[in-house]
């Protein structure tokens, strides 16, 4: 994997911030873009656009084929079959989909079980269900360290009553991985469906659904090189033909009276009316773009840069890290003695460091750690440790303006 | 070091060292400012009898701008009438919310030197809330 | 209006198919975008992308300006606030945010009435409404012309248990332009709230929702020379304060803990998670360059296209125009004796020319015409009477082809 | 005219004229197979016994191509064996599935004449279903 390379690939990389070099290590919230997915979304938009399916003429057809050929791509990038993709627009409407979908299937006395670290995105469906329908909302702990308490998840599986475990594949805070296929057995052994939040995950590693055995999986593309306006929802394909639609309207019928309705088949049934083809391409690209360079490059280099961060880091005075997970990806949050961490990502970004700081959208994770906000750096394909040891030096500098 | 000029001294010295924590006696209201984007949160406590704002304490847990905007504030506040205490807040707010090519004259008029300190998170909108919630907070207790 | 000038900016218009130069006459379905809108997007991920909110540096600070200012054109478009401006991914799923928000708040006893030109976008998500909640659905008839029956609708509000109105502000099929202003009139006398589905009608005239008196209107990006992936709900700030959420997830909370959640302040609260970013600044781009041509050059250039079409198109033996409303944008689907729709769309592509041909995602109104299906040109900006002339000469050719 | 190849003339002369449309006599199967996408529609009535198939009729409500390929179905399937007829509607899906480079030559051996005629829908996608409506709706009446 040659770095340079790989950055001449993403023009953003050379912007100037403040009159500094951008630094940006603020992936996990959303990664930048390659070329090739920039110029595929312009390039159908010049040459090969117009609304898919039901189209009969050729710019329809292209369109249309184009779209298709993105599931396929996203369908053997997870491993699961085509007609198990939905395309939503991010991960948030994936899981919503699965809370309103799925969710209605649910009778009062059955529990969905999520877990201490989740994104808001991964909880406040599973609230609003719980409200919805009257069933129960449980929280697995983790410990100190910011590992799932795996014994404490077993006891809240034991009696049977969970229908649904929704939990994340990788915290976005702690970079904690979980340890997804003793998750995956032990809901089962329970009588659980297990629903995996791979917004982060998918990044750092090859996933494949059926060596996983989850029954849903959800990512996001603008995290993985992708556009915005774009996630996936994978599910089993007998969950999806039981579950009833969530959005109605064009492309997610069979029939349409004013009686009644019946719907078409899997995936469009959940994909109502004109979706992000402009997206689905992207994102198609981008998948391309990433295999190309291979999760096993992808993975080395991001080993190599935690390595290295969580060596540089902590000498900077006051520094500490936030969780020691037993398998972390590429995201490392952090707060520094007497140095609030807004103050810390105003001065990193006055230096052209970008990171981001607050509660990141888990702010029940936040007060179990006892803290209200910490700074985050998170890599990239495209991250250096040149660029992690310009962190570390700007970190020392201001703890010195502050101290 | 660069970007050091969102930190006046002032600021600086004020967040490191708040000269009006606390609570004041014979409080007459008490009112909690929190910003739940990034968990800042403040805590005012004052005396106000006929008009006229005698005392004033926060406790602040937040970052080093919205610390020292609540230390500025009771200070610049102590001793005015609510009247003047609400105008000044609209002006500092004002201050902020204007973009920084305009209005540059008419702050010094207006605004006591400590509340200018802020005048360079004019291009940090992010932080902007940082420095207007003790403000947020000060208008509420005033006029609940 | 300079045609030659505004087809220079739509690559797409210069491709050929089948050898045929392209002559795009399915823009009702979804428009080409000019050049601007694809250069705004590619320039945006090339040199100023993060994620929006919340992110305390440079880049998500210049982000989330362009998307917030893309808020305010779409504000100032349609006569509203910036906060009463819902981003949604297409019309479908705005008119899916009011079914599940406002429609929880609907009580059985209460209707919703639609008529029988909707567009399954406007149909399916009140009839699933209905099974949800136990409401009515009531359906104001059309004319033989295809106009709405005035006198039906006002019959069908009269008892007073229509709750909400939601009806097309054009139709997709028969190009009818619905009098706004009067069934406003008449659903707020009767004490309904309305909705109207502007997906069409945005594209060909001039939107004022204050002047309109309107409670919800909706549309999508794509139709209006925009991105796909994004659109617009509007509703007044009182009924977007009183709705509930309708997705969980970042971005549109408040405060949240495991027992309960406090949502954001609107519009916040109805966008869950990473918004279509950069489809929220090609949607703001595409509205600029619309704006800058201006609704009175397009309403005059399309209604001349569409007189002309009127006036070439019936002399082709065996044609018929389906529906004669009273106003009309440039939208004429039509029949040809002896040969089907899709036969007629085939051998139109074969041609270069792109036509619709289906029931148009309104399947109760073609049963209400009595057809199956029928062909579509429909006319954008870029459209010139030349292409009319092509369609109505291929046209003539199909004709004695199959006779 | 251009684009005509989609319509041999074999297709157009039996879109117009159809030789086997109506209902049989001693039916003893029907199925109608519906195209929701575009509201075609075909109405098959049959005879069969002991494994053979001995008439076919359609009524079909459509565009040319699925009202000939329904004509030449059962111009093609009458008086052959059931699973005859099942496997000549693979094939004739295979056909038309194929990508246009390949599988030339096995098309002539395997099919025919009458449903080569649709060989050119290759390209043309979205129409593909049209010729495929009534081989899907003759593969669930006799299996049914
Ligand atoms: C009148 C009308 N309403 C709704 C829609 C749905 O638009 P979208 O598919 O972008 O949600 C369309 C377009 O297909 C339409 O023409
Ligand atoms: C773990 C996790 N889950 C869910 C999300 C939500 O992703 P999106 O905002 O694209 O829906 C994120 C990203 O913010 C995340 O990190």
């Amino acid at each position: 994997m040659n770095i340079a390379e790989i950055r001449a690939q993403f023009p953003i990389l050379s912007e100037k911030v403040h009159g500094k070099p951008l630094v940006f290590l603020d992936s996990a919230a959303s990664a930048q873009k390659p070329d090739v997915v920039i110029d595929a979304m312009a390039q159908m938009m010049r040459s090969q656009y117009a609304n898919i399916h039901r189209g009969l003429h050729w710019m329809s057809e292209r369109a249309t084929e184009a779209y298709e050929v993105s599931r396929n791509r996203v369908a053997s990038f997870l491993g699961g079959a085509r007609e198990e993709i939905v395309f939503t627009r991010n991960s948030t409407e994936a899981i919503n989909l699965v809370a309103y979908s799925y969710g209605s299937l649910l009778k009062p006395g059955q529990a969905v079980l999520i877990s201490e670290m989740e994104h808001h995105a991964n909880l406040v469906p599973w609230q609003m269900l719980r409200d919805r329908a009257g069933i129960e909302l449980r929280v697995a702990p983790i410990t100190d360290d910011g590992d799932l308490d795996l014994d404490a998840y077993g006891r809240l599986l034991s009696d049977g009553r969970v229908a649904l475990v929704a939990i994340t594949h990788m915290s976005n805070v702690l970079g904690t991985i979980t340890p997804a296929e003793r998750l995956v057995t032990m809901a089962h052994d329970a009588g659980a469906k297990i629903l995996l939040d791979g917004s982060q995950a998918v990044v750092h590693r090859k996933i494949d659904v059926q060596k996983l055995g989850v029954d849903f999986y959800v990512f996001t593309g603008h995290k993985l090189y992708g556009p915005t306006g774009i996630g996936v929802l994978w599910a089993r394909r007998e969950l999806l033909e039981a579950m009833p639609p969530f959005m109605g309207g064009g492309d997610m019928i069979s029939h349409v009276t004013f009686e009644r309705s019946t719907w078409a088949p899997i995936p469009a049934k959940f994909e109502a009316g004109t979706p992000a083809i402009v997206e689905a391409i992207g994102l198609g690209t981008a998948i391309d773009w990433v295999e190309n360079i291979g999760y096993e490059a992808i993975g080395a280099h991001e080993a190599a840069l935690t390595a290295h961060a969580l060596r540089v880091l902590p000498e900077v005075p006051g520094f500490s890290v936030v969780g020691k997970p037993k398998e972390r990806g590429g995201v490392i949050s952090f707060t520094m003695e007497d140095v609030h961490p807004h103050d810390i990502a105003t001065l990193l970004d006055r230096n052209g460091i970008a990171v981001r700081a607050g509660h990141h959208c888990a702010e029940p994770l936040m007060h179990r750690l006892g803290l209200t906000a910490t700074a985050r750096a998170s890599f990239g394909i495209y991250t250096t440790e040149e660029e992690i040891d310009t962190l570390a030096e700007t970190l020392r500098r201001i703890r010195q303006f502050f101290v | 070091m660069d970007g050091s000029s969102c930190y006046d001294a002032l600021i600086l010295s004020r967040s490191r060292k708040p000269e009006f924590s606390g609570s004041v006696e014979e409080e007459t209201a008490t009112v909690q400012g929190n910003n739940p984007v990034c968990g800042d949160r403040v805590t005012l406590s004052l005396r106000a009898t006929d008009g006229t704002i005698h005392a004033v304490r926060h406790q602040t847990r937040g970052c080093a701008i919205c610390m020292a905007s609540a230390d500025l504030m009771a200070e610049a506040v102590t001793g005015s009438s609510i009247t003047d205490a609400l105008e000044l807040g609209r002006r500092f707010a004002d201050m902020l919310e204007t973009p920084s090519s305009q209005n540059m004259i008419a702050d010094e008029d207006v605004l006591p030197v400590g509340l200018q300190a802020f005048r360079p998170l004019r291009t940090h909108r992010s932080r902007l809330r940082c420095a207007t919630l003790p403000w947020t907070a000060l208008g509420e207790a005033l006029t609940q």
